[in-house]
């Protein structure tokens, strides 16, 4: 499929299909599944499977693409997190269950997950905490790490038991209660070089195009509205007041776009080796910075019209403040950074920045 | 440039042991209250609450003893309005009432208003709501569009009123609302025309709908007026005047303790999460916000001062509110990088829940009582700029 | 001398000597004696000594005043600092020389200076970092440590060697190296509980009244200024964009004038006890985080006419980004507060903000 | 609204070899130049310097080798560029001229002006300085009072200046001046009239007096011009067209790596400080703006690569510069809190000596080249709401 025809064919099924209706039916806590077939129906959660593996021969930055328009229009669906699950079960030789797939999104699987031998099977115990829609997953993909590196684990429905939770823009964030025996199928190495912490840095990754994604439309929604919303006789956006705040807005947005751009390059550009994660530690954090900022200022133009449940704004600007805190909020991966500049010390900081 | 005064906050010794006398009774009343309610701040409502409130005479407390209230001083009622908001009572049952709508009816209210309402708000049995905003009118109050029109004395006199009102905190519970509408001319008389009715939301022709915010959370409402026969004493003060009466019940009502404690929920939790041993960093994140806190209280505390006095310290109101919004709103975005918890209203840790409602709730810190691109324009023009 | 006869005396005479001719040749490390001789014939620098040992029954918060004044004018001279001193030698019980004299404005002088017996003398041997002014002291007080108490000695030029330094400012500020003996005369214990970590709080609130002093009249100035210059053919002041930049400032000038109060009155109120330290940390993190702001707001409304220096605004805001750094930083009353804060614990916060 | 892309930025790999060179070069060159000169960023000043620069090629890299360019791209020039400030290199003998003058020199200069300036810039031989603004007109260009009249042919002919240009950042060590002026009409007529003229500063009636920044250091001059005659050719362009001539240079030049480096020697100077095993509170801070230099190196680079195409990212460049200042304001209010050394100049410590130079300058940052609510007015008016 053509790069340009895929983005487009896909931004017009989210139009289409997530409706201010299906965000009110989902925030209430709906499963769009109609939504989510017809995205299926596309492969778009096969899009980061290799060819070889049953996926479609999307290039990487063409499959990350998606996600940052599926958080513009706010798709309640688990898209980038299947993606995510196939990409996992991908990489270790395994067959791709269709339906929604979850992931845990945590750094470390260590303490919350225990894979033992169990004859000829393995038992996995443990919990899997925020697990995006674990609720509907047909199936969820697990990387623990063993002594012998790391594992991915194939759990079905009966494999766990749901604690259903929510963040704070609705979507489902489960706990699964995991007590499982599987069998030599359902467990199998991980791609080379893949540990858990690879596994969060591309979660940050989905999560700061998501963001950028959402930022862009906020900004969109938001110059739209002072366009059109008059006060004391002129459009809002003509007060120079606004257009200040608003100018802010964008330069929130532009930051966020490259940042979550620089993070999709250095995924796509990965081959077997590790992962370059500054970009992406940048990203999570300029993203979950630009995030704040741009739903306090979007509310502050938008007044009492952007706190009504009718309105579209908080369906983008929840998912904002929920996903700057998902696979690692600014501190976390500032910590990260911080550390590595101050081992490549003083006279290293520009090389490393070069570098990025 | 005119000075910006704020003379030293009137000493609290004489108030220490009301203090002590609010802070025993919250302690009992609010024991079973978690984190996550009082994290409500004045969007709590609990009409058991509020009589308790009005039998202990801490409703009113500054009104004359002939229409329920207690003849005590305004620095009384300031430590008792910020111990219940600082330790997160659920005030929203009477505290409109105590705050606006009261005062207004004390000052430009019919005797007879004065005589069967003000004694009830003072019980803590009766809750007001105000009716301002429109769907086409934000914060420029002169784009009303409501309408109250005269009926003439043949038809039984009176007024009747039409439109709709938006945004209308608590409609749905309270039993009265001031009004504002037009009575006279159109938008382009501006503030020209504008009058403040009392309606009793029983009357015939009013519906309330109720607008989710966008937590889910109903306080909102839409109120509609079709064709409301309102009684001709409905009109408090002056036939078009409401808007000059609107503003001095404004710039009184920008500097309270509700202008800085709405995140104070978020804040003790946030020093309970950290616990007795906190890293350096979290220390001067707390020992910062507690420093503009201490200072906030101070400016907020002058303010009161020179009210009690009769001054009209509508300017220093001003950047006291526009400081207590930043400070709130800065709360959630520090408090949120120290601990490590995502927002969740449903979480069984108490901080996450706080965290949550805390974030949802913010960016309307720096829109209600005017928006504070509005609010800065007033203190320019207080500066000698405009 | 009633109250404000003594406000108005001292502002007059701030106005008339402090111009701008003289603050540029102070600059330059010029030191303005004819100046300080006439806020010295006032008897300005003994505000704070108490009637009975010299002084003449000003008022505390008066003799406070003085030093918010003098900030508002940028007063290059060591008034506070004089001030301070006078009261340090007159709490020990010993005569007060004439002329400016020094601090040292360091919360511990632990390690610093040593003072050991010297048959019926002592020895003060050491180092005073950043002594303000102390190349024209015509003596300086110090609060040494000791086992059995705080004990204040008189050192007299010959006692120590100057290097000098300056503040960005170009303020003095010089390190004296010390080596003196001192007979019994110049060595006494100080006043009841003085000590060097309340005499560093006592230098925090004089620093924060100067501070508050000197935010007033940047705002001012700055009012002025966008009131008057004209751009795109308006005044500046008319353009909302600056109005709302101004309206911040004024916030700020607010909440630094009423932190220093809160300061000024704790150290007011003290008398034998402790000092309550509290309102004075407050004062000093937020005047120092209000003298930021203020510089930058400032400087962005008057543009380069700001950067001059035949401009008064950077005598302003220079020693706004110096005085807040000195006696503590706003890090190190923030950690301070913090501590006190986790001590409390979290439903002690509220009690302990009310009492403060 | 219109889309604001940020493309891709051209990859780096081709460069590389170039960078490697350039920081050798800079290695060996500022051995022994200290933090706190390295902290004067672009106002430093080094004539031997700069002509080692143009000895190796490294300015006017993008010009016709015919005007003693080298033929580069845009993105090689970018290279040295940034290598370049974020070492601190004393770059103003150079800079101007190889940034804004030469450039619209080679666009709008005669063939004369061509041949014989722009190979001295290209050798770092020859210094420019830049005539804007005037005693009344700071952000507002239009305003400008300084005033060229064409002399009569009959006595000689060219230009009669008179006026005084103020900010003329190293007039007293420039060879030549970029005159901003107006040549017909007046103050009436906005931006209408105005032009450039290039004026060598050895014309006699021109005076050039120091004026101290804010530090007592002298980077800036007033230049006063009395009855100066210039050429006829020292017409840059076309008369009348001044405005749109500055403004396309202005624009080009608001997203280039000076626009967030200014404060990188501070930067530097802060991790030194904290050393190889920072507390976890200052490693967040360093991180996270280690993270905001990455992105806005990216957005930047992402503009250099539209130019090079020849796009017109006039919006784009806006937003960088925005960004840019903030950042670099932000470094030293972080900074001082980080370390425990108060700004000094004249320190022994570098951190001191660059965080007092930092702290000092830090204000020029969102003056220079168009105040910030310029450019955010610039911005919105990108976003289609003026």
């Amino acid at each position: 499929m053509s790069d340009s025809i895929l983005a487009d064919t896909a931004q017009r099924l989210f139009a289409e299909r997530f409706t201010p209706e299906l965000l009110r039916a989902a925030d209430s806590g709906q499963w769009p599944a109609a939504a989510w077939a017809a995205v299926e129906e596309m492969g778009l959660p096969l899009a980061l499977v290799p060819e070889e593996a049953g996926g479609f021969g999307v290039d990487t930055l063409d499959a990350l693409a998606l996600v940052r328009s599926a958080g513009s229009f706010a798709a309640p669906v688990p898209l980038a997190e299947t993606m995510l699950a196939a990409w996992l079960l991908a990489g270790a030789g395994m067959a791709i269950p269709a339906g929604p797939l979850g992931i845990a999104p945590t750094q470390s699987a260590k303490g919350d997950l225990a894979l033992t031998r169990d004859g000829a099977s393995w038992r996995l115990t443990g919990t899997a905490h925020r697990v995006p829609w674990g609720r509907v997953a047909t199936a969820v993909a697990l990387l623990v790490e063993q002594e012998s590196g790391s594992v991915v684990c194939l759990l079905e429905p009966g494999d766990w038991t749901v604690e259903e939770g929510r963040n704070i823009a609705g979507e489902p964030r489960d706990t699964l209660r995991i007590d499982a025996v599987l069998d030599a199928a359902r467990v199998a190495p991980a791609a080379p070089g893949v540990t858990p912490a690879d596994l969060f840095a591309m979660g940050a990754t989905l999560r700061s195009l998501a963001m950028a994604g959402a930022i862009e439309r906020v900004l969109e929604l938001t110059v739209q509205y002072a366009g059109e919303r008059v006060q004391f006789g002129r459009p809002l956006g003509k007060f120079q007041a606004v257009q200040q705040n608003l100018a802010i807005l964008a330069s929130q947005a532009a930051a966020a776009g490259a940042a979550a751009d620089g993070a999709a390059e250095a995924l796509a550009e990965r081959s077997g080796g590790p992962l370059r994660v500054l970009p992406i530690a940048a990203a999570k954090l300029r993203c979950g910075e630009a995030a704040g900022l741009t739903a306090s200022i979007a509310h502050q133009m938008h007044g009492a019209i952007g706190f009504t449940h009718e309105h579209v704004l908080h369906h983008l600007t929840r998912r904002l403040w929920s996903w700057r805190d998902e696979f690692g909020n600014e501190s976390v991966w500032a910590l990260r950074i911080g550390r590595e500049v101050a081992e490549a010390g003083a006279d290293g900081l520009w090389p490393l920045v070069t570098a990025a | 440039m005119p000075r910006i005064a704020f003379p030293p906050p009137p000493s609290s010794a004489a108030t220490e042991a009301l203090r002590a006398e609010v802070r025993d009774f919250l302690k009992t009343e609010l024991a079973d209250r978690p984190p996550r309610l009082r994290a409500e701040s004045w969007n709590g409502f609990d009409a058991a609450f509020s009589r308790r409130m009005g039998a202990r005479g801490w409703i009113a407390m500054t009104w004359p003893k002939q229409y329920g209230g207690h003849e005590r001083s305004a620095l009384e009622r300031y430590v008792v309005l910020e111990e219940t908001l600082a330790a997160g009572a659920p005030v929203a049952a009477h505290w409109i009432a105590d705050r606006q709508s009261g005062p207004l009816l004390l000052k430009n209210g019919t005797e007879e208003q004065r005589r069967t309402i003000l004694p009830r708000i003072a019980a803590g049995e009766c809750t007001f709501c105000i009716g301002m905003s429109e769907p086409d009118s934000g914060s420029d109050l002169a784009a009303v569009r409501t309408r109250a029109v005269p009926v003439p004395e043949a038809e039984g006199g009176g007024w009747r009123v039409n439109g709709t009102k938006l945004w209308t905190t608590y409609a749905h519970k309270a039993q009265y609302m001031i009004l504002f509408c037009r009575t006279d001319g159109g938008t382009e008389d501006r503030q020209g025309g504008t009058s403040q009715l009392l309606v009793d939301l029983t009357t015939p022709g009013i519906t309330i709908r109720p607008i989710l915010d966008l937590s889910g959370a109903h306080h909102f409402n839409e109120v509609v007026f079709e064709d409301v026969v309102l009684p001709a004493d409905a009109l408090i003060g002056n036939r078009g005047e409401g808007w000059t009466q609107v503003m001095s019940e404004l710039a009184y009502e920008r500097s309270g303790p509700e202008r800085f404690l709405s995140s104070m929920a978020l804040l003790i939790e946030l020093v309970r999460a950290l616990g007795p041993s906190p890293s350096g960093h979290a220390a001067i994140a707390v020992g910062r916000l507690t420093a503009h806190l201490i200072v906030l209280r101070r400016l907020s505390r002058s303010v009161a001062g020179m009210l009690d006095k009769g001054e009209n310290p509508t300017l220093q109101a001003s950047l006291v509110k526009d400081l207590g919004a930043l400070f709130e709103q800065e709360i959630p975005e520090i408090a949120r990088q120290l601990v490590e918890a995502e927002p969740d209203l449903e979480s069984t840790r108490e901080f996450s829940a706080v965290l949550a409602h805390t974030v949802m709730n913010a960016p309307a810190f720096s829109l209600r009582g005017g928006t504070r691109e509005i609010l800065r324009g007033i203190i320019a023009r207080g500066l000698g700029l405009r």
